[in-house]
């Protein structure tokens, strides 16, 4: 299932150089700094790394949904050429939904409780198509069916406690899905599921991602798990990409001494072991940030000019001083 | 030339003219021609009077407050009526004879029927004053007609009423709440209920009761006299609260309050849109506080008169009534020819009231109406000055009433506004006989009563006059009441309603006032 | 709805945590003020509050000769009476909110330490006493013990004991739950030292926040049924009676009614100001 | 549905009970025999003993309080002393009135907090947020009768637009009961506005930090519908229940506004009854507020679990 990386693929998103400050109790946080990455039309890209690295805020900053206490202090974001760091709250919200499709981390929380299935999917229609009511709602039923929910029909007048947790984040990936978006940004869409549902959900969004060839930001801390259906993987540490490659390449030899921790720290799906094992130590102060490599702290091959110079001048490359060479890890 | 004799006397003539029934006066009657004016009312519309509380009953028998008098005038008829000058005018009895001392003869009118369609005749009259003088009948006017010996209808529309002994008020009696007339059928079909479903002759027909929220009268159709009344209904309301009561006049929600109290007649006085006057002087008005003497430490005559000592009678008219009255010091007013012009002004002397109670010190409890909280407050100061210690106890004034008069009290502030009775038996029996009507005590001493009764049988005025004299002075040490102040008869009404006297009995007339406009 | 596009999505509303702002501190100058004048209010005031000074005048504006604030229907000093006033509102507000307080911690300490049946019949019975609204239960006391002063604080207390029984039975579930309790029990303490000692030591703040708030409550429940005349009784000033007195001297002077109105409004405005600060600077 | 409504009222009895029986012991055990309270302090103990008897005083207090309560559930509520009129029909005609005037007054609070709360979570801190603060606290702090005397300042007599009193049946007058309803209606409302506009404000907020919100607005929809659907919504039950609250708050308020506005309910009803020493019609009337408020709780509960039907299957499905 896998497609091979095509480069000649248009470039569908384009971060450039995005810089996103939070304004926290302790300052000014950098959250994301400088990042830049693109996802090409079809492709379906992992962006890692652990709680709080940046990455859910980078990937909500691309379509513009900060929270108030955050924003957008440099850098561009562009999807097929237009700058959306530039648009209005009105334009962006043509496109939200409509071009970009949004799965949560947790369906159970994001999907509104007090608001039957149904329409939770058929407003998201309403709003960017011309279809009318009962239109929509067949579509709604052909969404169901299409992301595996059994019963659609009688599924859309239920309300979201009334459905597992699985079917929750189907029906999370139907709304996101019901416009034909070009790309699809999901925040950890498999975290709060068992394992086996993950796999059916991770399945599901590469399966869908083929037949619509759609493009799919999957936003996960778990290296092992977007191994198995991304085109290439994006690894960010403390608001920072540290390395990027080709799934298979990051997968088996990443250079970066983060990227090949995150690896080893990842637990394989068939050990059943508690999946967040931890690197040592803790990311660094992101409201005033070491000059040198922010890994430099907890990186066993750290060398005193680590400290002081910046990796993230070698970029596009990878951001380190001392990288792996190209040997399995 | 006030009220509703006048209208009377003016449609009597314009009928005799028309020659369309005989009848008339024979006592008083027209003496001005009926086109003076020349100002018609003008029919319809609705009036809203707001009472001070409401009747506790709409029986005529049974005193029923002021409020009741209000709504009880409305809907019936007396045999006589009073003119302003105290003169006693035909009512449902168009002319009357007195033969001897011990004889009155009534001639009624012809037509009247009660409102549930029963003729108004001499069995009725028969019925109605039986029923008032069965001693199981809980009439509150029994002493009055007491001296009655018997009442015969001669014919149809004839009654004799023969008396066991001469019986001077017997006229003016009949002209005020015992000579309302009820319908006998309506009555024996349901005594119980009578009260709550009144039927009388007069110009208003009860439509709807519901106690503590309204009473409403509609327009009685088939009125006797001719062209009456101008409104189409009447809505009494009972408002406790004198300030809301009052602010309801000035806003519009009711027309016609039935008195303004002292300390609102300034707030009154000056809004716009709103007729304030005052009438003549009522006979019997006064604002007073009875004193329980079979409730110690009021058993002894020395404490009543103490506290009567102790109130600053100036202060509480001229401050807090804000000048509408006089001080009192007796229970009949200056208005009445038995006033007692020899009796002094009681000083305001809380000094020789702490010397009458002889240092002990006094605790009492005080039961206060709505109307009466400033004036109870100002009394409070005066007795405290005096060594007596009063707590105040606000209540409605049914309840009040209910109290005075099933002696659960001490001391009260009360007032008398609502006597019809131009006769000044009515207020000084009333209020000093051992059976009178106003008698909250029960008390009187044997001289006092000797005289009310003698007074009762002597028709020289003169003479009664000095019998209650005496009776006023002897009152005076007993100290039974503490009169405070007599206060104006005063109204208010919108002006948008016309033809309102205001008369010395303060009872509304309201089959001759009407809505002007819209 | 124009302004709708900037919808916080993680907005940081509760502004929680933190000293007082300056509008709660102005709220504390304020009702501080108003405390101090119910303390000082009796020495402070020219005249005994119920003293009729017919001579001077009735119903005097403010500014009159002798009398600052002017006089009422009665020629009673206005500014006496609002202190003196002040002094009684206070003083049976804090009265009903110590001894509804007091109520509280009883019946909701008891629910809390012995739970089970005792627990369900306590906190049955306070369910009961809010199946009443405030003023009616409130006049069903007074129609009980007849209205007076005390009646009045004793009314507003019952009114607002299940309130605090219902917050001291939880705060009790919540600390009794805690380890340190469960120390002081294996070393065999008494139920009421657990309670005394442990417990009672860590519920104070929230339930400070709570009387705040009751005051709050208490104020104008006071002035309701002193305005009905079933609270304080004449001639003693509350602000309620002012208020019910006054009205109908209201185009004669409209002082009476007024300064205690304001006296009210200010009072409540402030405490509840204050109690929201108070209670948020808690919750850190 | 049907079962969580009997489950509801099965909750809803014994605190019923405790309710009118801590009301009757109120009444009829505190210090003073109620024959006495009735008659006053004078009276002498024959007529004392009289009207113990006819009130069948002698009874034992708990045979008294069953048959009393046993007359409650038949709807026999005892009749007043004084007229013998049964407190039954006082009540029919009053209660009416009462529950007109308090269910009036939450809507209009209602309608007017939700804008408001609606207006100032767009933009919190914003000036209408502000401002909803300063009239919130406003609103609150002036005491209802307060309110109600000043309406009839302006609006009655000053301006003479609205009457200051008297009561127009809705049915009878629709217009004329609006106008005489708007006064008492605004004064009793404003007080709630301010509470109920903080509630609705506070847990909009609340809702708008949740991750549905991010989801909603992730989807494009407009402004009006996350507000509505996303914020209000969730956010409804938080009201709905302050509401409740507000509810049985109103109905005491009720005591109060229809005496200032001379309006035939239940409250006045009891200041009356009060004032004439009615003490059982007192007893009557407070046992049937009680139950206004009962089922004006469980009324909340229905409405809510109908807004989130998670509440439903809880409280079903929950421990009783």
């Amino acid at each position: 299932m896998n497609l091979a990386p095509n480069e000649d693929r248009a470039v569908l998103l384009d971060v450039q150089d995005l810089r996103v400050v939070i304004d926290g109790p302790a300052g000014l946080v950098s959250a994301s700094d400088g990042v830049s990455f693109q996802v090409r039309r079809g492709e379906i890209v992992g962006l890692v790394g652990e709680s709080g690295c940046g990455k859910t805020v980078t990937a909500l900053a691309t379509i513009g949904l900060l929270p108030p206490s955050g924003r957008i202090a440099g850098g561009r974001v562009l999807l097929g050429g237009l700058d959306l760091t530039r648009m209005r709250e009105d334009e962006l919200r043509e496109i939200r939904g409509s071009r970009v499709g949004y799965v949560p981390q947790d369906a159970t929380a994001a999907l509104n409780p007090v608001v039957r299935v149904g329409e939770q999917i058929t407003e998201v229609l309403r709003a960017h198509t011309s279809l009318d009511r009962s239109a929509a709602r067949a579509r709604a039923i052909d969404l169901l069916r299409a992301v595996g929910v059994p019963a659609p029909a009688r599924r859309l007048d239920g309300y979201p406690h009334q459905l597992s947790g699985g079917l929750r984040q189907r029906v999370a990936i139907a709304i996101a899905l019901a416009c034909d978006p070009e790309l699809v940004i999901a925040d950890e869409p498999t975290t709060a599921l068992d394992v086996t549902t993950q796999a059916q959900v991770t399945e599901l969004l590469a399966r869908l991602a083929a037949e619509r060839s759609l493009a799919v930001l999957f936003i996960s801390h778990d290296l092992s798990l977007v191994a198995s259906f991304t085109d290439r993987v994006i690894v960010m540490y403390a608001g920072q990409v540290v390395e990027e490659g080709p799934t298979p390449r990051m997968t088996s030899a990443p250079r970066h001494p983060y990227a090949r921790a995150l690896l080893h720290a990842t637990p394989r799906l068939e050990r059943k072991l508690p999946r967040l094992a931890t690197i040592e130590g803790r990311p660094p102060d992101l409201v005033s940030p070491p000059p040198g490599c922010r890994f430099e702290p907890r990186c066993d091959r750290a060398t005193p000019r680590c400290r002081t110079d910046d990796p993230q001048a070698l970029r596009p490359a990878v951001a380190c001083w001392h990288p792996f060479d190209g040997v399995s890890a | 030339m006030i009220g509703r004799i006048r209208w009377v006397a003016a449609i009597a003539a314009v009928v005799l003219v028309a020659g369309a029934c005989g009848g008339g006066g024979e006592g008083g009657g027209a003496t001005t021609s009926p086109t003076a004016t020349g100002a018609v009312g003008q029919r319809g519309g609705e009036l809203v009077v707001g009472l001070d509380s409401d009747a506790t009953t709409l029986d005529p028998a049974v005193d029923s407050g002021y409020a009741g008098t209000q709504i009880t005038a409305q809907i019936f008829d007396t045999l006589l009526t009073v003119g302003d000058d105290g003169q006693i005018q035909p009512g449902l009895a168009e002319s009357w004879e007195q033969p001897d001392a011990t004889t009155l003869v009534l001639h009624l009118r012809e037509g009247v029927t009660f409102h549930d369609g029963t003729p108004f005749d001499a069995d009725a009259v028969v019925y109605n004053l039986d029923r008032i003088r069965d001693p199981n009948s809980g009439s509150t006017w029994q002493g009055d007609l007491a001296p009655i010996d018997s009442v015969t209808a001669t014919d149809p529309l004839t009654v004799e009423i023969t008396l066991q002994r001469p019986y001077a008020p017997l006229l003016a009696v009949l002209a005020d709440q015992p000579g309302m007339m009820i319908s006998p059928t309506a009555h024996r079909a349901d005594p119980e209920g009578f009260g709550d479903a009144p039927v009388g002759t007069g110009p208003f027909v009860l439509e709807e009761r519901i106690p503590d929220e309204r009473t409403t009268l509609v327009r009685n159709e088939d009125y006797w006299q001719e062209g009456l009344p101008y409104l189409d209904r009447v809505v009494f309301r009972p408002i406790p609260d004198p300030t809301t009561k009052i602010t309801d006049l000035l806003s519009g929600a009711v027309d016609i309050v039935d008195y303004v109290p002292p300390q609102l007649i300034e707030r009154v006085r000056q809004a716009p849109g709103v007729v304030y006057d005052v009438g003549p002087e009522n006979y019997a008005a006064a604002v007073y506080v009875p004193m329980n003497p079979d409730a110690p430490p009021l058993d002894d005559p020395d404490v009543r008169r103490a506290i009567s000592m102790a109130i600053d009678r100036r202060t509480i008219v001229d401050q807090v009534a804000f000048g509408a009255g006089v001080p009192a010091n007796q229970m009949i007013a200056p208005s009445s020819w038995a006033y007692n012009p020899d009796l002094p002004q009681i000083a305001y002397d809380p000094e020789g009231a702490r010397e009458l109670l002889g240092g002990r010190t006094i605790r009492l409890e005080m039961q206060v109406p709505p109307t009466y909280v400033q004036v109870a407050q100002v009394i409070q100061q005066n007795l405290a000055a005096a060594g007596i210690e009063a707590t105040i106890e606000r209540m409605d004034w049914g309840t009040l009433i209910d109290n005075y008069y099933a002696k659960n009290y001490q001391i009260q502030v009360q007032d008398i506004l609502g006597l019809t009775r131009s006769d000044p038996d009515g207020v000084l029996y009333g209020f000093f006989a051992k059976d009178g009507s106003l008698n909250g005590t029960g008390y009187t001493t044997p001289e006092i009563q000797r005289l009310l009764e003698q007074a009762r049988t002597e028709t020289d005025q003169a003479t009664r006059a000095g019998l209650y004299h005496r009776v006023l002075e002897l009152a005076d040490a007993e100290a039974l009441y503490a009169p405070v102040y007599h206060p104006a008869n005063n109204r208010a009404w919108t002006e948008d309603l016309q033809g309102v006297e205001i008369k010395p009995d303060s009872v509304m007339d309201l089959a001759t006032v009407w809505l002007q406009g819209g | 709805m124009a302004g709708l596009a900037e919808v916080p999505v993680g907005a940081a509303v509760r502004s929680s945590g933190g000293a007082l702002r300056t509008v709660e501190w102005l709220a504390a100058g304020a009702f501080g003020l108003i405390v101090l004048l119910a303390i000082l209010g009796p020495l402070l005031a020219p005249y005994p509050p119920e003293e009729q000074r017919f001579a001077d005048g009735v119903l005097l504006g403010p500014g009159s000769p002798g009398h600052l604030l002017g006089t009422d229907q009665l020629a009673r000093d206005l500014l006496s009476r609002l202190l003196v006033g002040t002094r009684v509102s206070l003083g049976v507000a804090l009265a009903a909110v110590v001894l509804g307080l007091g109520l509280g911690l009883l019946i909701g300490g008891i629910a809390g330490m012995r739970g089970g049946w005792v627990d369900a019949v306590l906190m049955r019975a306070m369910d009961a006493l809010l199946a009443f609204p405030a003023l009616v239960l409130a006049l069903v006391i007074a129609a009980a013990l007849g209205p007076s002063l005390r009646t009045t604080v004793l009314a507003i207390s019952i009114v607002m004991a299940p309130g605090f029984a219902r917050l001291v039975r939880s705060l009790t579930l919540r600390e009794r739950a805690r380890d340190y309790v469960a120390a002081a029990r294996a070393s065999g303490a008494s139920a009421g030292r657990i309670a005394r000692v442990h417990i009672l030591p860590n519920i104070w703040a929230p339930l400070g926040a709570q009387a705040a708030l009751a005051f709050g409550h208490a104020i104008p429940a006071e002035a309701a049924l002193s305005f009905l005349g079933l609270g304080v009784q004449l001639p003693d000033p509350s602000w309620g009676n002012m208020i019910s007195e006054g009205y109908a001297y209201l185009s004669l002077s409209p002082w009476g009614v007024v300064l205690p109105s304001i006296m009210i409004v200010c009072t409540v405005a402030s405490i509840s100001i204050l109690a929201d600060g108070v209670r948020r600077a808690l919750e850190v | 549905m049907t079962r969580y409504v009997l489950r509801r009222l099965a909750q809803m009895l014994p605190v019923f009970l405790l309710a009118s029986l801590a009301l009757f012991l109120a009444l009829n055990l505190l210090p003073g025999d109620p024959a006495r309270r009735l008659l006053g302090n004078r009276a002498s103990p024959e007529q004392v003993a009289v009207v113990r008897d006819r009130l069948g005083l002698d009874e034992p207090v708990m045979t008294r309080y069953a048959s009393w309560l046993a007359g409650v559930v038949r709807g026999d509520l005892g009749a007043s002393f004084g007229s013998a009129t049964p407190v039954r029909e006082m009540v029919a005609r009053a209660l009416p009135v009462t529950l007109l005037l308090a269910s009036a007054a939450l809507v209009v609070a209602l309608v007017l907090a939700i804008p408001a709360a609606l207006v100032s979570v767009t933009r919190p801190g914003g000036l209408v947020d502000g401002l909803l603060t300063v009239v919130s606290v406003v609103s609150t702090s002036v005491p209802t009768f307060v309110w109600g005397l000043s309406f009839i300042l302006v609006f009655a007599l000053a301006l003479r637009v609205l009457p200051s009193s008297g009561y127009v049946s809705p049915v009878a007058d629709p217009l004329g009961a609006a106008r005489s309803l708007a006064l008492p209606v605004l004064a009793m409302a404003l007080p709630s506005v301010g509470v109920m506009a903080r509630v609705a404000r506070a847990a909009m907020l609340e809702t708008m930090q949740e991750p549905a919100m991010q989801f909603a607005r992730a989807k494009g929809l407009s402004p009006s519908r996350l507000l509505l659907v996303h914020a209000l919504k969730p956010a409804s039950v938080a009201v709905v229940s302050v509401a409740g609250v507000e509810f049985a708050y109103l109905l005491g308020d009720t005591v109060v506004v229809e005496w200032v506005f001379s309006l035939p309910g239940l409250g006045k009803l009891l200041i009356d009854s009060f004032l004439q020493r009615e003490y059982f019609v007192i007893q009557g009337v407070a046992v049937v507020f009680t139950i206004a408020v009962l089922f004006s709780s469980l009324a909340t509960d229905l409405v809510n679990a109908s807004i989130d039907p998670r509440l439903q299957e809880r409280l079903v499905g929950g421990a009783g």
